[in-house]
């Protein structure tokens, strides 16, 4: 569901036509259509070396962690993961909210990693890893409309 | 209910891929769309409930529907048309938004046509309403957003024949 | 819905017999039966004088109203709209209550004359003066049954 | 629920008329026999349970129909048989008071029948029960309005048959 | 619903495993299997007796009831009542609670012992009589598991 | 639900009956296997999550199910898909502690199987870890309660199959 749904979407839950309130949500929203393309477009080009280097810091800061421990499995299903939620990032830039992560990365995350053993806190300083290197890669404009998504899921973990 | 961002995005999840060059184009044209929609939305928040009594003057007064056996009679029913008549706009409003007429199918027409046929709410007549608040609607917001919103009201039309 | 079937559905909602209450209300409005039927048929036989007499007065007090700029249409409506209400009254002082009045011209009114740009504080100076002529034509034991609807209609504008 | 007075006026307002002479006429009538109605509702309001144990005894006890086995038994079933007949007297009474059987349909016989069989209810032993119940009620409120709640029963035995 | 249904649905209700609470509560139930069939048996085989006897402490303490006028059938009935009562109580003993007798025995009782005209205070007599001769059948053991539901009876009335 | 105690009283309580020497016997087995049941159930009590993760892991992790397109993808369904493992575990306790096998047909089968057809969940999948949850589960609470408990776990497998 993206911002436009979801401003539909409240105002239908509240029986009436859009109030001036959602009217400037989705004229903001489509003023900015030009940058999200190109952010979430760097994004797709970047994806390996934001995960790449992005690993490189986190096991740094973090070196006792599953995908540091010489199992070449664990290590691969960890950066595929980065993969993913780099991927999310890109989604909800386009989207304009947090939903499309929300839906597909975060909704039953914790009982998952929870589930695999998987240490919540790592995944969160993996995150804040993801967005450093995302902040080099990306313009100050395109970090703005994609910060916001890296933060939730730093948030999330 | 579905909308043009999400029904791009959620196939290409489905192959864990990124958008590709041909869906973030069909993006970029929505995006441009966006104030001419917005803009027409605004207009009709501000103005609804004169477009509803300019359409029902001008195509279910003073005939029969409004007198003792016809549907518009008594108050109740004439209510009950105004307010489906501001469903019909405003619904239609959303999916102009949204380019998606899946709200449509979804909040409004889903079993419509059978209620209107149980309670015996004539439906040609439901339809001429239709098309005159299309042209209301042309007078007020432009042409280019009135053959927008026409292609959602049209759509509505089409579920009820 | 009826004096009677409103009795029935209040006793029923309470999930037990008649209460004396209930009792009282049945015998109350049965001993009236033949007041209520001569008022009924005294509005039938004088709705026109009612009307054109209600519209005089009506006019008088409030002349800027749209049944009085000439246009033979709105005045035709309007007058229709009185004969209407007038023949509501009469049902009312046969069912004992306001169900028919509420159901048939009151449920979705200020919707419909808002819509119609028929100003409600006129109808309420219209149904005023319907109110009074009315009590001219029925003698005061039938205006007794009668007056109440009439009451209701001009507090409902 | 439907009732005489409605039944009478909302066909004349689909018309925009009022009442002719023989709905007047008819009214007349129901208004004459109301005090009979409503003395009878009286006494039944004040002597209802022990018109049902009266019914009870005299139809149902003693027998089988409360041994294990018996659709009486146990307790929970026998009060459920003292307030099914509790229904049938109080839904005869309303529709006594409206002269008219539609509530008896709607609240009452909707589905009954299927219930009993579904739950084993032995409807034959019910009719019988609503039999004996005109019995006793005519001795409580007298011979006319025995009659006319024998009228309403009478219609529920019919939907059960 | 035997005490293991019980114990199970409420730990359904509570949409998780069962807590150690709920395990003790089964435990201590099938702790005292043996002891709960023999009192079984022993409630049925003494019915006659503790009916017997039963009925004449209850009459010599009550003698103004239905079952004591001379009227065989009440007579008769009163003491099927009373028999129908023990085989409920050695229901409870092997469920271990109160459940058969609440479901066969006491739903309704009252609706229907009004609408015979039995009066509940002799009822109330009658089944303490019916506890005090079971108290000289059943070990002091035995009695333990039945006497809660014996007085689940008396206090019902 | 019903139980196995219960299934023995009340065919007794339509006949006015105490229980007869086979249904005590009967229930003299149940009541000696108690200790054994409760048991099980309380070592399942505390262990019921690392049971689901062993279950998991060695049945449906590092294939396509978890990948995009398959059913375990995205984490809402890998979350969806613990938790009906959780609750397969769970009323498969509660089965084995009654001995009886209706729970499992009110709570857990009703409308199953068709509800995972629809959803596409791949039911060959599910049988798969059913039977691997049988074995995981005889490691923890021993062979006597492991076989009992996959009675009803093989309940649960033909319901579904
Ligand atoms: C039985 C319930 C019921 C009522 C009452 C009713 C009324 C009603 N009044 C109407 C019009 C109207 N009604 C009025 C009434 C008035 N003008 C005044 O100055 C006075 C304040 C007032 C008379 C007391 C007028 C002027 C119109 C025409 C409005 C227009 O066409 O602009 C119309 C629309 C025209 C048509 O009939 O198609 C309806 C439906 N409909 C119903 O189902
Ligand atoms: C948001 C989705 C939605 C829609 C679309 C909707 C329509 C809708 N219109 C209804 C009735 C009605 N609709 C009309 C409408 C008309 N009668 C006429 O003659 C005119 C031609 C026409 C107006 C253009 C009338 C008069 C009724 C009442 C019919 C009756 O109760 O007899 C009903 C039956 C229940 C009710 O009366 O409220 C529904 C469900 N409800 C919804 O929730
Ligand atoms: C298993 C649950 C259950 C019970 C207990 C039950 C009882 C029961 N007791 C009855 C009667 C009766 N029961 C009594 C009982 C008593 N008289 C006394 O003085 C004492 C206070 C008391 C005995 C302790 C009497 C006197 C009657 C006959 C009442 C009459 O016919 O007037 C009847 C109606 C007659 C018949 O059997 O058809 C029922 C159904 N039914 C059930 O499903
Ligand atoms: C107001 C409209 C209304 C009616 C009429 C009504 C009837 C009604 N009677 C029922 C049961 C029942 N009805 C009876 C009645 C009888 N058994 C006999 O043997 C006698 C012959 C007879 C009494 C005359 C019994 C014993 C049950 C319980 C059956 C069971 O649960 O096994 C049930 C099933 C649910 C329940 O047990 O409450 C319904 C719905 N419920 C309603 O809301
Ligand atoms: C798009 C939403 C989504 C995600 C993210 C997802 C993740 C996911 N991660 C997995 C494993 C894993 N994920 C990790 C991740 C990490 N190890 C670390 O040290 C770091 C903290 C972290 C990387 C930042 C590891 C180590 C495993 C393997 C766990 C194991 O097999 O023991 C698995 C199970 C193996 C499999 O793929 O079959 C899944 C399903 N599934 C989904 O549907
Ligand atoms: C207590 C009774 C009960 C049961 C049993 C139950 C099952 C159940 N599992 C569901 C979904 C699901 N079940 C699974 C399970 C699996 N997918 C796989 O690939 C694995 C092989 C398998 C795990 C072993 C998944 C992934 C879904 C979500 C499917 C979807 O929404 O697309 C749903 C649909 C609604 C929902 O998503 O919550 C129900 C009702 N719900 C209940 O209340």
């Amino acid at each position: 569901m993206s911002l436009i749904a979801q401003v539909i979407a409240q105002s239908d839950a509240a029986e009436r036509f859009l109030s001036s309130a959602e009217i400037a949500k989705l004229e903001d929203f489509f003023s900015k259509g030009q940058i999200r393309i190109r952010a979430a477009q760097k994004l797709a080009d970047n994806e390996q070396k934001i995960v790449q280097e992005g690993s490189k810091r986190f096991w740094a800061k973090c070196p006792n962690t599953p995908s540091n421990k010489g199992n070449p499995q664990k290590t691969a299903l960890c950066q595929r993961d980065q993969g993913w939620y780099v991927r999310l990032v890109s989604y909800c830039v386009l989207a304009g909210n947090e939903k499309p992560l929300d839906d597909i990365g975060l909704n039953g995350m914790r009982e998952m990693y929870l589930s695999l053993g998987v240490p919540l806190p790592n995944l969160r300083v993996a995150m804040g890893c993801l967005k450093d290197v995302a902040a080099d890669v990306l313009s100050s404009e395109e970090m703005a409309v994609a910060a916001p998504y890296f933060d939730r899921l730093v948030r999330a973990f | 209910m579905k909308d043009t961002i999400t029904s791009i995005i959620n196939p290409a999840d489905e192959k864990g891929s990124y958008l590709d060059a041909s869906a973030l184009d069909q993006l970029n044209r929505y995006f441009q769309s966006g104030s001419m929609r917005v803009k027409a939305a605004k207009t009709i928040s501000s103005s609804a409930s004169s477009i509803i009594s300019k359409t029902v003057a001008s195509s279910l007064l003073y005939g029969d529907i409004t007198l003792p056996g016809g549907n518009m009679y008594p108050t109740r029913r004439y209510a009950a048309c105004l307010r489906d008549l501001t469903y019909f706009l405003r619904y239609a409003t959303y999916a102009m938004l949204a380019a998606d007429v899946s709200i449509l199918d979804e909040r409004v027409l889903n079993g419509l046509k059978e209620t209107y046929i149980t309670l015996g709410v004539p439906i040609d007549r439901v339809i001429e309403a239709l098309n005159t608040m299309k042209d209301v609607l042309t007078d007020s917001v432009g042409t280019e957003a009135g053959q927008e919103l026409g292609v959602y009201l049209d759509h509505i039309i089409a579920g009820l024949s």
